[in-house]
Protein backbone atom coordinates (compact mmCIF):
# COMPACT_ATOMS: atom_id res chain seq x y z
CA UNK A 1 0.00 0.00 0.00
CA UNK A 2 1.06 3.29 -0.80
CA UNK A 3 1.29 6.19 1.94
CA UNK A 4 1.92 9.73 2.49
CA UNK A 5 4.38 10.81 5.51
CA UNK A 6 4.74 14.08 6.36
CA UNK A 7 7.24 15.30 8.78
CA UNK A 8 7.48 18.66 11.42
CA UNK A 9 9.76 20.61 13.65
CA UNK A 10 13.25 18.15 14.84
CA UNK A 11 11.21 15.34 13.11
CA UNK A 12 11.37 17.05 9.69
CA UNK A 13 14.59 18.31 10.50
CA UNK A 14 16.50 15.39 11.32
CA UNK A 15 14.53 13.30 8.46
CA UNK A 16 15.90 16.61 6.37
CA UNK A 17 12.19 16.15 4.34
CA UNK A 18 8.44 17.81 5.32
CA UNK A 19 6.90 14.67 3.30
CA UNK A 20 7.52 11.85 1.28
CA UNK A 21 5.33 8.68 -0.37
CA UNK A 22 6.36 5.31 0.72
CA UNK A 23 5.47 1.97 -0.30
CA UNK A 24 5.18 -0.16 3.05
CA UNK A 25 3.51 -3.93 3.82
CA UNK A 26 3.30 -2.38 7.67
CA UNK A 27 0.34 -2.92 9.17
CA UNK A 28 0.65 -0.65 12.28
CA UNK A 29 2.60 3.17 13.16
CA UNK A 30 4.93 0.69 14.90
CA UNK A 31 5.69 -1.44 12.05
CA UNK A 32 6.47 1.33 9.84
CA UNK A 33 9.03 3.42 12.60
CA UNK A 34 10.68 0.08 12.25
CA UNK A 35 10.83 -0.19 8.28
CA UNK A 36 12.04 3.16 8.46
CA UNK A 37 14.83 3.06 11.11
CA UNK A 38 16.31 0.45 9.02
CA UNK A 39 16.25 2.57 5.52
CA UNK A 40 18.81 5.51 6.75
CA UNK A 41 20.88 7.13 9.61
CA UNK A 42 18.51 10.30 9.25
CA UNK A 43 15.34 8.80 10.10
CA UNK A 44 16.92 5.61 12.72
CA UNK A 45 17.90 9.28 14.95
CA UNK A 46 14.33 10.69 14.74
CA UNK A 47 12.63 7.66 15.51
CA UNK A 48 15.03 7.17 18.46
CA UNK A 49 13.32 8.06 21.16
CA UNK A 50 9.75 7.20 20.68
CA UNK A 51 8.18 8.60 23.27
CA UNK A 52 9.21 12.31 22.26
CA UNK A 53 7.50 11.16 19.10
CA UNK A 54 3.79 11.37 18.20
CA UNK A 55 1.43 10.45 15.61
CA UNK A 56 -1.99 11.17 13.69
CA UNK A 57 -3.30 9.41 10.80
CA UNK A 58 -5.62 11.65 8.36
CA UNK A 59 -4.88 14.72 10.99
CA UNK A 60 -6.17 12.70 14.21
CA UNK A 61 -3.84 12.36 16.79
CA UNK A 62 -3.62 8.19 17.17
CA UNK A 63 -0.93 5.39 18.48
CA UNK A 64 1.65 3.60 17.42
CA UNK A 65 -0.65 0.29 17.91
CA UNK A 66 -2.94 2.30 15.22
CA UNK A 67 -3.47 0.47 12.33
CA UNK A 68 -2.71 1.79 8.78
CA UNK A 69 -4.71 1.71 5.31
CA UNK A 70 -4.17 2.25 2.07
CA UNK A 71 -3.58 6.13 0.79
CA UNK A 72 -3.69 7.35 4.46
CA UNK A 73 -1.62 10.58 5.45
CA UNK A 74 0.45 9.64 8.25
CA UNK A 75 2.66 12.43 10.37
CA UNK A 76 5.11 12.55 12.80
CA UNK A 77 5.87 15.29 14.96
CA UNK A 78 7.41 15.75 18.80
CA UNK A 79 4.73 16.69 21.52
CA UNK A 80 3.06 19.81 20.64
CA UNK A 81 4.46 23.18 21.92
CA UNK A 82 1.28 25.92 20.68
CA UNK A 83 0.09 28.73 23.22
CA UNK B 1 -17.73 30.06 17.30
CA UNK B 2 -14.66 30.66 15.28
CA UNK B 3 -10.53 29.56 14.86
CA UNK B 4 -7.80 31.60 12.80
CA UNK B 5 -4.49 30.77 11.98
CA UNK B 6 -2.65 33.38 10.63
CA UNK B 7 0.84 34.91 9.81
CA UNK B 8 -0.43 38.50 10.59
CA UNK B 9 -0.86 40.31 14.15
CA UNK B 10 -4.04 40.67 15.29
CA UNK B 11 -6.49 43.02 17.19
CA UNK B 12 -7.82 41.89 21.02
CA UNK B 13 -9.42 44.86 21.50
CA UNK B 14 -11.41 44.65 17.96
CA UNK B 15 -12.19 40.96 19.00
CA UNK B 16 -13.49 41.64 22.07
CA UNK B 17 -15.78 44.13 21.04
CA UNK B 18 -17.23 41.73 18.50
CA UNK B 19 -17.87 39.02 21.04
CA UNK B 20 -19.45 41.77 23.24
CA UNK B 21 -22.16 42.74 20.59
CA UNK B 22 -24.17 39.56 21.84
CA UNK B 23 -25.93 41.00 24.93
CA UNK B 24 -26.77 37.27 26.32
CA UNK B 25 -23.07 37.78 27.46
CA UNK B 26 -22.55 38.78 31.26
CA UNK B 27 -18.63 37.59 31.06
CA UNK B 28 -15.94 37.65 28.89
CA UNK B 29 -12.41 36.39 29.53
CA UNK B 30 -9.69 35.89 27.49
CA UNK B 31 -6.23 34.51 27.40
CA UNK B 32 -3.40 36.02 25.34
CA UNK B 33 -0.10 34.61 24.87
CA UNK B 34 3.27 36.77 24.07
CA UNK B 35 6.85 36.02 23.22
CA UNK B 36 8.14 36.12 26.28
CA UNK B 37 11.77 37.41 27.03
CA UNK B 38 15.16 35.79 28.27
CA UNK B 39 18.23 34.09 28.17
CA UNK B 40 19.27 36.01 24.54
CA UNK B 41 15.98 35.21 22.60
CA UNK B 42 15.33 37.58 19.59
CA UNK B 43 12.43 35.74 17.97
CA UNK B 44 10.61 32.46 18.40
CA UNK B 45 9.08 30.77 15.16
CA UNK B 46 6.22 28.62 15.01
CA UNK B 47 5.49 25.60 12.72
CA UNK B 48 2.18 23.81 12.59
CA UNK B 49 0.33 20.77 10.36
CA UNK B 50 -1.60 22.85 7.90
CA UNK B 51 -3.94 20.47 7.12
CA UNK B 52 -4.66 19.60 10.52
CA UNK B 53 -4.59 22.81 12.55
CA UNK B 54 -8.24 24.23 12.13
CA UNK B 55 -10.00 20.87 13.27
CA UNK B 56 -7.72 20.03 16.24
CA UNK B 57 -8.65 24.08 17.10
CA UNK B 58 -12.49 23.54 15.93
CA UNK B 59 -12.75 20.30 18.17
CA UNK B 60 -11.43 22.06 20.99
CA UNK B 61 -13.58 24.72 20.76
CA UNK B 62 -16.47 22.27 20.48
CA UNK B 63 -15.49 20.09 23.47
CA UNK B 64 -15.84 23.48 25.62
CA UNK B 65 -19.01 24.87 24.32
CA UNK B 66 -20.16 20.84 25.30
CA UNK B 67 -19.20 21.47 28.93
CA UNK B 68 -20.11 24.72 29.98
CA UNK B 69 -22.46 26.96 29.19
CA UNK B 70 -21.33 29.59 26.69
CA UNK B 71 -22.21 32.11 24.34
CA UNK B 72 -19.38 32.24 21.85
CA UNK B 73 -16.08 31.29 21.73
CA UNK B 74 -12.89 32.41 19.48
CA UNK B 75 -8.96 31.33 18.72
CA UNK B 76 -6.90 33.34 17.14
CA UNK B 77 -3.07 31.55 16.77
CA UNK B 78 -0.24 32.85 14.81
CA UNK B 79 2.32 31.45 12.72
CA UNK B 80 5.67 32.23 11.28
CA UNK B 81 8.52 34.56 13.05
CA UNK B 82 7.18 36.25 15.63
CA UNK B 83 9.51 39.39 17.79
CA UNK B 84 9.89 39.56 21.82
CA UNK B 85 6.56 41.12 23.06
CA UNK B 86 4.27 40.10 19.81
CA UNK B 87 1.06 38.11 20.47
CA UNK B 88 1.36 34.55 19.71
CA UNK B 89 -2.56 33.61 20.35
CA UNK B 90 -5.30 34.60 21.77
CA UNK B 91 -8.63 32.35 23.00
CA UNK B 92 -11.60 34.40 24.33
CA UNK B 93 -14.62 33.14 25.75
CA UNK B 94 -18.08 34.48 26.07
CA UNK B 95 -20.76 33.27 28.23
CA UNK B 96 -23.38 34.04 30.81
CA UNK B 97 -21.53 33.76 34.10
CA UNK B 98 -17.86 34.43 34.80
CA UNK B 99 -17.49 30.82 36.52
CA UNK B 100 -18.07 29.07 32.87
CA UNK B 101 -16.08 31.46 31.12
CA UNK B 102 -13.04 31.18 33.38
CA UNK B 103 -12.85 27.46 33.20
CA UNK B 104 -13.91 27.03 29.39
CA UNK B 105 -10.58 29.51 28.78
CA UNK B 106 -8.44 27.30 30.91
CA UNK B 107 -9.72 24.10 29.54
CA UNK B 108 -9.37 25.60 25.81
CA UNK B 109 -5.91 26.18 26.81
CA UNK B 110 -4.66 23.32 28.15
CA UNK B 111 -6.07 21.43 24.93
CA UNK B 112 -4.53 24.34 22.95
CA UNK B 113 -0.99 23.40 24.24
CA UNK B 114 -1.11 19.67 24.33
CA UNK B 115 -3.26 18.59 21.66
CA UNK B 116 -3.33 21.46 18.46
CA UNK B 117 -0.48 20.99 15.51
CA UNK B 118 1.78 23.70 16.67
CA UNK B 119 5.72 23.93 17.55
CA UNK B 120 8.44 26.78 18.79
CA UNK B 121 11.43 27.23 17.50
CA UNK B 122 13.33 29.52 19.94
CA UNK B 123 15.66 32.00 17.89
CA UNK B 124 18.77 33.10 20.36
CA UNK B 125 21.45 35.99 19.91
CA UNK B 126 23.55 32.29 18.91
CA UNK B 127 21.58 29.34 17.76
CA UNK B 128 18.44 28.07 17.36
CA UNK B 129 16.73 25.65 19.43
CA UNK B 130 12.82 23.44 19.73
CA UNK B 131 10.82 24.30 22.48
CA UNK B 132 10.42 21.19 24.38
CA UNK B 133 7.18 20.01 25.64
CA UNK B 134 6.59 20.68 29.62
CA UNK B 135 5.62 17.47 31.67
CA UNK B 136 2.86 20.17 33.57
CA UNK B 137 1.66 20.80 30.18
CA UNK B 138 0.79 16.90 29.20
CA UNK B 139 -0.17 16.73 33.50
CA UNK B 140 -2.75 19.81 33.22
CA UNK B 141 -4.97 17.75 30.74
CA UNK B 142 -5.32 15.56 33.93
CA UNK B 143 -7.90 17.64 35.59
CA UNK B 144 -10.47 18.11 32.80
CA UNK C 1 -0.19 47.64 39.05
CA UNK C 2 -3.19 50.36 38.92
CA UNK C 3 -6.74 50.60 39.19
CA UNK C 4 -9.42 53.07 38.13
CA UNK C 5 -13.13 54.00 39.46
CA UNK C 6 -14.64 56.16 36.96
CA UNK C 7 -17.94 56.57 34.72
CA UNK C 8 -15.97 56.89 31.41
CA UNK C 9 -15.95 53.25 29.49
CA UNK C 10 -12.74 51.84 28.62
CA UNK C 11 -10.87 51.03 25.74
CA UNK C 12 -9.39 46.96 26.74
CA UNK C 13 -7.55 46.76 23.71
CA UNK C 14 -5.48 49.27 25.16
CA UNK C 15 -5.21 48.53 28.46
CA UNK C 16 -3.91 45.13 26.91
CA UNK C 17 -1.42 46.54 25.03
CA UNK C 18 -0.07 48.56 27.90
CA UNK C 19 0.39 45.17 29.64
CA UNK C 20 2.40 43.93 27.13
CA UNK C 21 5.21 45.99 27.04
CA UNK C 22 7.03 44.35 29.79
CA UNK C 23 8.69 41.67 27.62
CA UNK C 24 8.91 39.21 30.78
CA UNK C 25 4.92 38.52 30.09
CA UNK C 26 4.36 35.92 28.74
CA UNK C 27 1.12 35.23 29.82
CA UNK C 28 -1.99 37.92 29.54
CA UNK C 29 -5.67 37.01 31.43
CA UNK C 30 -8.21 39.38 30.89
CA UNK C 31 -12.15 39.09 32.32
CA UNK C 32 -14.34 41.69 31.39
CA UNK C 33 -18.09 41.80 32.98
CA UNK C 34 -20.43 43.22 30.58
CA UNK C 35 -24.13 44.05 31.24
CA UNK C 36 -26.64 41.14 30.46
CA UNK C 37 -29.60 40.94 28.62
CA UNK C 38 -32.70 39.45 29.86
CA UNK C 39 -36.07 40.47 31.93
CA UNK C 40 -36.43 43.57 30.45
CA UNK C 41 -33.72 44.98 31.71
CA UNK C 42 -33.21 48.20 30.42
CA UNK C 43 -29.34 49.80 32.17
CA UNK C 44 -27.67 48.71 35.57
CA UNK C 45 -26.88 51.49 37.58
CA UNK C 46 -23.46 51.29 39.88
CA UNK C 47 -23.19 52.83 42.87
CA UNK C 48 -20.28 52.57 45.13
CA UNK C 49 -18.25 54.02 48.33
CA UNK C 50 -15.58 56.26 47.01
CA UNK C 51 -13.44 56.52 50.12
CA UNK C 52 -13.71 52.76 50.38
CA UNK C 53 -13.15 51.58 46.38
CA UNK C 54 -9.61 52.26 45.69
CA UNK C 55 -7.87 51.17 48.44
CA UNK C 56 -10.19 47.68 48.89
CA UNK C 57 -9.25 47.12 45.24
CA UNK C 58 -5.78 48.18 46.03
CA UNK C 59 -5.95 45.23 48.53
CA UNK C 60 -7.13 42.89 45.89
CA UNK C 61 -4.28 43.21 43.80
CA UNK C 62 -1.65 43.45 46.49
CA UNK C 63 -3.02 40.50 47.90
CA UNK C 64 -2.83 38.54 44.36
CA UNK C 65 0.47 39.63 43.64
CA UNK C 66 1.62 38.33 47.15
CA UNK C 67 -0.09 34.70 45.89
CA UNK C 68 1.19 34.23 42.60
CA UNK C 69 4.46 35.23 40.34
CA UNK C 70 3.13 38.23 38.21
CA UNK C 71 3.94 41.22 36.04
CA UNK C 72 1.61 43.63 36.40
CA UNK C 73 -2.44 43.66 37.44
CA UNK C 74 -4.91 46.24 36.08
CA UNK C 75 -8.31 46.70 37.49
CA UNK C 76 -11.01 49.25 35.99
CA UNK C 77 -14.69 49.95 37.81
CA UNK C 78 -17.17 52.11 36.64
CA UNK C 79 -20.04 53.41 38.01
CA UNK C 80 -23.00 55.44 37.18
CA UNK C 81 -25.60 54.06 34.89
CA UNK C 82 -24.46 51.79 32.25
CA UNK C 83 -26.57 50.42 29.45
CA UNK C 84 -26.62 47.11 27.84
CA UNK C 85 -23.61 45.52 25.84
CA UNK C 86 -21.67 48.33 28.29
CA UNK C 87 -18.63 46.82 30.04
CA UNK C 88 -18.74 47.10 34.04
CA UNK C 89 -15.10 46.42 34.53
CA UNK C 90 -12.13 44.84 33.66
CA UNK C 91 -9.59 42.73 35.59
CA UNK C 92 -6.12 41.94 33.72
CA UNK C 93 -2.65 40.05 34.68
CA UNK C 94 0.29 39.43 33.27
CA UNK C 95 2.74 36.47 34.70
CA UNK C 96 5.40 34.97 32.70
CA UNK C 97 3.20 31.91 33.10
CA UNK C 98 -0.39 31.08 32.40
CA UNK C 99 -1.19 29.27 35.19
CA UNK C 100 -0.57 32.12 37.20
CA UNK C 101 -2.03 34.61 35.10
CA UNK C 102 -5.43 32.68 35.36
CA UNK C 103 -5.50 31.58 38.95
CA UNK C 104 -5.00 35.48 40.11
CA UNK C 105 -7.57 36.78 37.48
CA UNK C 106 -9.90 33.92 39.09
CA UNK C 107 -9.18 35.23 42.32
CA UNK C 108 -9.48 38.80 42.20
CA UNK C 109 -12.99 38.33 40.72
CA UNK C 110 -13.65 36.86 43.26
CA UNK C 111 -12.99 38.56 45.82
CA UNK C 112 -14.02 42.01 44.33
CA UNK C 113 -17.51 40.39 43.83
CA UNK C 114 -17.69 40.13 47.91
CA UNK C 115 -15.42 42.23 49.24
CA UNK C 116 -15.09 45.85 46.85
CA UNK C 117 -17.84 48.22 47.72
CA UNK C 118 -20.09 48.53 44.69
CA UNK C 119 -23.86 47.97 44.71
CA UNK C 120 -25.88 47.15 41.35
CA UNK C 121 -29.35 48.57 40.86
CA UNK C 122 -31.51 46.81 37.72
CA UNK C 123 -33.23 49.34 35.96
CA UNK C 124 -36.47 47.36 34.20
CA UNK C 125 -39.14 48.15 32.09
CA UNK C 126 -41.09 48.78 34.91
CA UNK C 127 -39.29 49.56 38.42
CA UNK C 128 -35.88 48.96 39.27
CA UNK C 129 -34.24 46.32 41.95
CA UNK C 130 -31.01 46.57 43.89
CA UNK C 131 -29.17 42.77 42.76
CA UNK C 132 -28.65 40.33 45.64
CA UNK C 133 -25.47 38.90 46.27
CA UNK C 134 -25.39 35.14 45.41
CA UNK C 135 -24.34 32.84 47.77
CA UNK C 136 -22.21 31.46 45.46
CA UNK C 137 -20.69 34.20 45.25
CA UNK C 138 -19.18 34.00 49.26
CA UNK C 139 -19.24 30.28 48.59
CA UNK C 140 -16.55 31.74 45.83
CA UNK C 141 -13.72 32.84 48.79
CA UNK C 142 -13.66 29.89 50.61
CA UNK C 143 -11.37 28.29 47.53
CA UNK C 144 -8.76 30.53 47.85
CA UNK D 1 -18.58 60.15 71.43
CA UNK D 2 -19.39 61.78 67.95
CA UNK D 3 -19.20 59.34 64.66
CA UNK D 4 -20.22 60.04 60.90
CA UNK D 5 -22.19 57.41 59.47
CA UNK D 6 -22.89 57.03 56.04
CA UNK D 7 -25.12 54.53 54.12
CA UNK D 8 -25.38 52.84 50.70
CA UNK D 9 -27.79 51.22 48.06
CA UNK D 10 -30.77 49.95 49.52
CA UNK D 11 -29.63 50.94 53.40
CA UNK D 12 -29.39 54.56 52.38
CA UNK D 13 -32.69 54.38 49.86
CA UNK D 14 -34.92 52.49 53.56
CA UNK D 15 -32.93 55.31 55.94
CA UNK D 16 -33.78 57.94 52.93
CA UNK D 17 -30.43 59.33 53.91
CA UNK D 18 -26.54 59.21 52.37
CA UNK D 19 -24.84 60.43 55.74
CA UNK D 20 -25.18 62.07 58.91
CA UNK D 21 -23.07 62.69 62.42
CA UNK D 22 -24.72 60.96 65.41
CA UNK D 23 -23.86 60.97 68.64
CA UNK D 24 -23.54 58.14 70.81
CA UNK D 25 -22.51 55.89 73.59
CA UNK D 26 -22.77 52.67 71.95
CA UNK D 27 -19.35 50.46 72.27
CA UNK D 28 -20.06 48.13 69.37
CA UNK D 29 -21.70 48.21 66.27
CA UNK D 30 -24.31 46.01 67.50
CA UNK D 31 -24.96 48.40 70.08
CA UNK D 32 -25.11 51.29 67.74
CA UNK D 33 -27.49 49.47 65.61
CA UNK D 34 -29.81 48.78 68.69
CA UNK D 35 -29.82 52.48 69.35
CA UNK D 36 -30.70 53.21 65.50
CA UNK D 37 -33.29 50.94 65.24
CA UNK D 38 -35.02 52.26 68.61
CA UNK D 39 -35.25 55.78 67.10
CA UNK D 40 -36.97 55.67 63.54
CA UNK D 41 -39.26 53.04 61.75
CA UNK D 42 -37.15 53.55 58.55
CA UNK D 43 -33.70 52.63 60.69
CA UNK D 44 -35.85 49.62 61.70
CA UNK D 45 -36.58 48.41 58.35
CA UNK D 46 -33.19 48.68 57.29
CA UNK D 47 -32.23 46.87 59.88
CA UNK D 48 -34.59 44.26 60.50
CA UNK D 49 -32.17 41.66 59.37
CA UNK D 50 -28.84 42.22 59.65
CA UNK D 51 -27.77 39.06 58.09
CA UNK D 52 -28.04 41.32 55.28
CA UNK D 53 -26.16 44.59 56.06
CA UNK D 54 -22.43 44.86 56.06
CA UNK D 55 -20.19 46.65 58.35
CA UNK D 56 -17.08 49.10 57.87
CA UNK D 57 -15.31 50.80 59.95
CA UNK D 58 -13.31 53.68 58.77
CA UNK D 59 -13.53 52.51 54.94
CA UNK D 60 -12.51 48.39 56.19
CA UNK D 61 -15.36 45.93 56.80
CA UNK D 62 -15.52 45.08 60.42
CA UNK D 63 -18.01 42.83 62.49
CA UNK D 64 -21.10 43.87 64.17
CA UNK D 65 -18.77 43.02 67.67
CA UNK D 66 -16.19 45.44 66.69
CA UNK D 67 -15.51 48.34 69.02
CA UNK D 68 -16.45 52.05 68.28
CA UNK D 69 -14.52 55.15 69.12
CA UNK D 70 -14.49 59.05 68.46
CA UNK D 71 -14.38 60.53 64.99
CA UNK D 72 -14.96 57.00 62.99
CA UNK D 73 -16.69 57.01 59.96
CA UNK D 74 -19.04 53.73 60.06
CA UNK D 75 -20.64 52.26 57.04
CA UNK D 76 -24.01 50.19 56.31
CA UNK D 77 -24.34 48.42 53.19
CA UNK D 78 -26.33 45.37 51.95
CA UNK D 79 -23.79 42.65 50.30
CA UNK D 80 -21.26 44.08 47.75
CA UNK D 81 -22.62 43.25 44.27
CA UNK D 82 -19.42 44.31 41.79
CA UNK D 83 -18.05 43.11 39.33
Amino acid sequence: MRLNLVYFAWVRERIDLPSETVETDAKTVAELITELRARDARYDLAFSDTTAVRVAINQELCEFSSALADGQEVAFFPPMTGG
Amino acid sequence: MAVSVQVDAFDIGAELGEMRKDTRAGALVNFTGIVRGGDDLVALELEHYPAMTKSALEAIEAEARARWDLIDTRIIHRVGRLALGEEIMMVAVSAPHRADAFQAAEFMMDFLKSRAPFWKKEHFKSGTQWVDAKDSDEGALRRW
